[in-house]
């Protein structure tokens, strides 16, 4: 069984969405995905990772990490920061809420990942961060 | 992100190219805001068949600027949506709010 | 002055050399380099994390560590492996030198190095692993 | 890395597509050595144009297939090379021994 994995840190300025989401498409095309699968992962990935930069450090400087792991046809991301976490995760969860309507955030980043990838996980603690948790598997057909 | 608009009357067609995620949107809406600041301009086509990738920070963006033209009684269409894109939008049941041209 | 870093680990696999140029290439784009500076680096970063998966571990189990960080209109690449290292840096670097030509090696790794970037520095300790240094500066006319 | 062959007398074209590099290598040496195991084979044409990427462990899969042949008395050429490989090539000094086709 193909197993692979990789750990990505980055600085947590915007111009790295556009980088982070092209690394996680990278990784991620190991799998023989299809487009569609492919931009899926592009998409989730860039949600989260604009929500570290943006929600997480607010502009600050801070690091941004994307870890990948591949394990046969299942792929998983973990995006972290360091930044200010988050009170109320269920809450955060929902579609449409957003902390930041001022700045024309649609409050959708969360339900984008949970409707592009299989399992979405978010373990957050106030003042320490918040690691986003997405997975996706292929299904036989589409390798 | 590139933006390429023609104007026609009361009708405004803007033709985005490129990536419209977080990085892109602030750009995007300047240009979007300066193109119908123009009270008389009723209507904003934004033709999406180039825009290569775009995340939840582009509904945001389109939302904005749908605000600003139907408080003066105007619309926002779009045009060309791609299909991963408009997965999104179908999510976000914005398409009960914008129409598509 | 732009700054930007990004710090990526990663298993020593055969299929990661594509991943890594890709990464590297990515992050690069940010200065807007040309289509050939582009594949400079692409390619230099593709020998230096070659060698680290073929020398530095021999195909064994281990990690290889791609930083990357651009400072005003330069780029530096940093390829780092924990693996055998290199005796005598010095040899290892002349044209057509190989310590495995029965794996149809060129020994002209080294050699594409240092025609497609600026700088490359090698820093290596026997037993320890092996860092290369890839620097490349963008002409003016060129962003 | 994909790659199509056509057979003409003595003579082999060999079409290669994809990324050249030490992980493709080792298929792209077992399939060059198959097209060429007939010993009546002289002359092995590689066209590149549709390589996307190469570094220098494609000088090591070219300068082996070349010592085949030139054992035989055959030769290989090298068709289409885009502009990034030729600098490759080049610096290699594998012209004085492989031609262009
Ligand atoms: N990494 C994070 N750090 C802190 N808060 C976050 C983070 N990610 C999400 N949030 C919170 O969750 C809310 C909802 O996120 P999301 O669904 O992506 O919508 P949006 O980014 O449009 O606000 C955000 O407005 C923010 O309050
Ligand atoms: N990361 C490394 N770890 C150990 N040895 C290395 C490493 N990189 C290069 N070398 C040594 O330097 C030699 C020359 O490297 P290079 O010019 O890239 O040619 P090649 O990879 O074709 O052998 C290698 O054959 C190897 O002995």
């Amino acid at each position: 069984m193909f197993k692979n994995q990789m750990h990505l840190q980055f600085s947590s300025l915007s111009q790295n969405e556009a980088f982070a989401r092209s690394v996680a498409g990278a990784f991620f095309s190991q799998l023989n995905p299809t487009l569609e699968q492919l931009t899926d992962v592009r998409t989730a990935v860039s949600e989260a990772v604009t929500n570290a930069i943006i929600h997480g450090y607010r502009n600050r400087e801070g690091l941004v990490t994307l870890e990948g792991y591949i394990n046969g046809s299942s792929a998983k991301f973990i995006i972290r920061d360091y930044g200010i976490g988050i009170e109320d995760v269920a809450l955060a969860r929902q579609p449409f809420y957003t902390s930041h309507p001022e700045l024309e955030r649609s409050g959708m980043g969360f339900t984008v990942m949970e409707t592009f990838m299989d399992e979405v996980e978010v373990e957050s603690s106030p003042g320490k961060g918040t690691a986003v948790t997405l997975e996706k598997t292929l299904r036989r057909e589409a390798q | 992100m590139q933006i390429n608009a023609t104007r026609k009357g009361q009708r405004i067609k803007a033709m985005l190219a490129g990536e419209l995620d977080h990085h892109s949107a602030q750009y995007v809406r300047e240009v979007l805001d300066s193109l119908i600041a123009d009270p008389q301009i009723r209507e904003l086509v934004l033709d999406m068949s180039n825009v290569e990738f775009m995340d939840s920070s582009g509904l945001g963006v389109i939302l904005g600027r749908y605000r600003t033209l139907s408080a003066r009684g105007g619309r926002l269409l779009l045009a060309g949506v791609p299909a991963p894109i408009d997965r999104i939008f179908r999510i976000s049941g914005i398409y009960a709010l914008v129409e598509r041209a």
